[in-house]
């Protein structure tokens, strides 16, 4: 695990997010819902603007200035991106629309070029519905079978029978950290044991890139997938890595414009790779956000980062039990080092949609609901929970709006 | 923007802490239905018993689920037992109808609405403790809680 | 035809698009590539701006005031784009990255439930790549036949041999306006061939929901695909329209969070429509950008938009003719009105990339290669064309800019 | 930025407007060899006839292409025509490092650049005319244009 930081005071941070000056219901927005989209910093917002306002040009193929300005701001942001997540090489990153477009990818160019009747993914039980349900529709078209590495009570993975599972497996997906536990899986030695029974491995990242360090090498990651919403980048962006050789081999996903170097009335020849998989105009002025993200979260530093939700997790786990006892489940690991900023609880009998609309009066933002986890849900045997989740903008004071408008709930539904 | 009193009225909560017809009936003669709400989890169980003529004679409600999906089972309930199957419907268009008011917002002209809801006839009902639910078209991911038992309900009673 | 307003002037609008202020190479910028990418209104920049600073959140589960104000942004852009192309429901509208996956979904979806061996999908000779290499990958999979209608050497549809074409053929895929010749195709007697035939239509409306009135009833469209950018909208946004009978009987496209109504481990259950087809978190800014360059170009008025690009496309026939006589060749109908405001030329031996380059230089941006349409370069016998394109922000100005910068590249290369 | 007489120095119009070595050459023995940018359709062909000791006795060529492709054809040609092997080898390995100059910046530290390239040694190489060529790099999507005749003669030369 990475060492982190003693002391990592990000209180000036709050000052780069605007929304945060927003008032709702007449209080200060006490954004903790960052776990499903995170606040963007002007910085982002900005490097998109400049784009649109300066040098809007469609890239790669257009001669004159604003577009060469356009490929070098788009392919720098790519190159940008691989450094940060410890890529070798800034094709080996695929643009996608999120997350869960990059799982489709590989289920579709290298699970249905690969995988028949018979074959076997391996995924865990706490995955998110991004890295279940395109394989279900894999196997409900080729027949390939699902298997599932189990979630003991505490939360966290039980591997116990993992050889058993991986044997004859072909891919074994795992999330690198839970979006509902909170849970941080130690993907490595996960790795090892597919690799060893001859399984590629495809990390979802989409909650560990915007709070954890990520080098995709050293974890042993074959795919690996995340979003760009979720680390202070905007909407419609998310990145698939692999490595050069396998996104190679992979035939085409989409096809149009940009993905070839030839097309005939019988046929085409596929462009080399990362374009080969970005069929058509691609999300330029998302890259470039997403880029900027990336140089935010580099000038903080993630292990900053981890330091602050580290610190701030375990005042909230500690408050929170303080003030409220048993009458608050909160589940997954309880040590803040075995887990990410998100905490998932129940509190009373009061339903999850009842606490966050209590919550919203007080200017205070949780999701609610199953957080497309629902075979997790159904292990946890909970039909939702609420679900506060920390990023570098929230701060003590915010843990401290949230017990109090907990207090509210349980006074208004008591 | 509106208050939690706007959702949250008096007469919901008491619904929701004291619910009205909780329980279930044999069956036969009563029929059992499910509902399910996937966005939230929330699941509404109806057992109803109707005469030969369609009349609700007697209904029981179970499931669980958020205070105003519970309150609106409740209140339903109470609404529509010993009721005529002219009356129910009437009820169940009426409620529809004012459930549809924010969905009307959302989805501007151009589109269609909600082809079950009929707000001409339905603006005469009246609705009485019903129209406490109304609180909830100002919170639109809310609507799918207080419509579910009456969703349910309909697919209840449907031949 | 819809009738064009004798009198258009929409000088005023320039003010509305911040780039043009740009300086390039000491010279105003005078951009002529919105076939590739149009230019981004202020009003759609503060759209999305606004979404970022005020009220981002994740869309459609958040019980909080800020994720319903996003919903309704969203969900209120789709029920705008869809009444802006005649369409019968919001629902009918799916949310893509662009064009060209809005047509890979159409063949991945409806495609491979509906396609097998020896069944013919019908093209034509102008179509953009995006509404080609799906199907080529389609052909290569299952075996389809891929017929084609040629093109006349006058650059329009020879249609002589339709019914022969169309016979027992699945679908016919047209492209509403040609990004190369500009040639208007007139969808409604081929859609009405194909209908008569079996055959379902899928329309390419990249080129002409920016520039032109549209109904896809009216057209008899089944399926219909645009794309944000090119209509003034930003990058990572495109739509696919189809008839909500279609869109249902259709299986999911890509899997993941927000399609689904339930994920157990041994299977899932779809959504309804439009989510069903927009798998994760959408392109939330997007969308609502999208919305607000709709909402502009209807305050502009679709009939202006059209009179203004009729007129101006005239003036730049003569002009050019004039100025430069046989040594200047136009591709595509002779006829503003039968054409969009595309011009595809060659000037003298000229290679493109050098005309372009030289155009470059005095400000004006033009597009030089085969504007991903290698199959129809081959008809015209040109392995690259220079191409100029206007929109509403261009002016006879621009035009004569655009002379003015040829007769440079002529004097350089002379 | 820069202006076009970067781009096209006075030495590179002169091999564009009167291309050096145009032609062909009698097959066998000299090979022909196709290059081709699929971006913009720019098309080379070589014809090279070696010794036997791998130097370039004779080339011409044909094809068709951009100003910048065409005069590096011919510049090339000129350059590598009657040189022996490894000086035709440091040649291309030269140019390849002039053009990776832009690439270089294009493509920030940690991700790999061309590994074809060895700026150490290429730096103490006189490329003569060819440095005109230079001016290519400021302008990102025609060093393309100005490669595809070296990238073609490397698979002519390749065994
Ligand atoms: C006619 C036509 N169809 C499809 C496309 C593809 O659009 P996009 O690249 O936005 O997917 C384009 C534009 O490039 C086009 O001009
Ligand atoms: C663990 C995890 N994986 C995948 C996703 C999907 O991300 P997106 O919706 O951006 O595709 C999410 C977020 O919703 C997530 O938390």
């Amino acid at each position: 695990m990475t060492p982190v930081p003693a002391h990592a005071d990000l209180t000036h941070l709050k000052a780069d997010f605007p929304i945060l000056d927003r008032i709702s219901h007449s209080k200060r927005l006490v954004y903790l819902d960052s776990a499903a989209t995170a606040q963007k910093p002007t910085a982002v917002i900005e490097a998109m603007n400049r784009y649109y306002r300066e040098y809007n040009a469609s890239v790669h193929r257009g001669v004159y200035e604003m577009a060469e300005e356009a490929t070098a701001a788009m392919e720098g942001a790519r190159a940008r991106i691989a450094r940060f997540i410890g890529a070798a090489e800034a094709r080996e990153c695929i643009f996608t629309r999120n997350a869960t477009e990059a799982v489709n990818l590989v289920a579709h160019a290298w699970g249905r070029s690969t995988l028949s009747a018979g074959d076997a993914v391996v995924l865990t039980q706490m995955e998110h519905h991004a890295n279940i349900v395109p394989w279900h529709m894999l196997a409900a078209e080729r027949g390939i079978e699902i298997r599932w590495i189990p979630v003991s009570s505490e939360g966290v993975l039980d591997i116990s029978g993992l050889d058993r599972l991986l044997d004859g497996a072909r891919l074994l997906g795992v999330t690198a950290m839970s979006n509902v536990l909170g849970t941080i899986v130690d993907v490595r030695p996960l790795a090892d044991a597919a690799h060893a029974a001859g399984a590629l491995v495809l990390v979802d990242g989409a909650q560990s890139v915007p709070h954890l360090p990520t080098d995709v090498q050293a974890m042993g990651a074959d795919f690996f997938v995340f979003s760009g919403h979720k680390m202070l980048g905007p909407t419609g962006i998310g990145v698939l890595w692999a490595r050069a050789e396998l996104l190679e081999a992979m035939p085409p996903f989409l096809g149009g414009g940009s993905m070839i170097t030839d097309v005939r009335l019988d046929g085409f020849t596929p462009m080399e790779i990362p374009w080969k998989f970005e069929a058509g105009t691609p999300a330029i002025a998302e890259a470039i956000g997403l880029g900027a993200a990336v140089e935010y979260l580099e000038a903080v530093g993630m292990e900053s980062v981890r330091a602050h939700e580290v610190a701030l997790t375990r005042y909230a786990l500690a408050m929170l039990a303080d003030r409220f006892g048993d009458r608050l489940e909160i589940f997954g690991p309880t040590d803040a080092l075995a887990r990410g900023s998100v905490l998932s609880f129940q509190l009373g009998g009061i339903h999850a949609h009842d606490i966050s609309q209590v919550l919203d009066q007080e200017g205070v933002c949780v999701r609610a609901g199953h957080h497309c986890a629902k075979p997790l849900m159904r292990i946890l045997g909970v039909p939702a929970t609420a679900r506060a989740s920390f990023y570098v903008y929230n701060d003590e004071a915010d843990v401290d709006a949230l017990a109090d408008a907990l207090e509210a709930a349980e006074k208004f539904f008591g | 923007m509106s208050g939690l009193e706007d959702l949250y009225r008096e007469i919901i909560l008491d619904h929701y802490r004291a619910p009205r017809n909780r329980g279930e009936l044999p069956v036969p003669p009563a029929h059992k239905t499910e509902g399910f709400n996937p966005l939230c989890g929330d699941e509404v169980v109806l057992y109803v018993e109707l005469d030969d003529d369609g009349a609700v004679r007697d209904i029981r409600t179970a499931g669980h689920g958020c205070s105003i999906s519970q309150a609106s089972t409740s209140m339903m309930s109470a609404a529509v037992k010993g009721k005529s199957r002219a009356e129910v419907d009437t009820t169940i268009r009426a409620f529809k109808a004012l459930m549809s008011i924010h969905e009307a917002r959302l989805v501007p002209e151009g589109s269609s609405g909600d082809s079950d809801t009929d707000e001409g006839s339905a603006a005469e009902v009246n609705l009485g403790d019903l129209e406490a639910l109304q609180g909830v078209v100002k919170f639109p991911v809310r609507i799918k809680c207080a419509t579910l038992a009456w969703n349910t309900l309909q697919q209840a009673l449907a031949p």
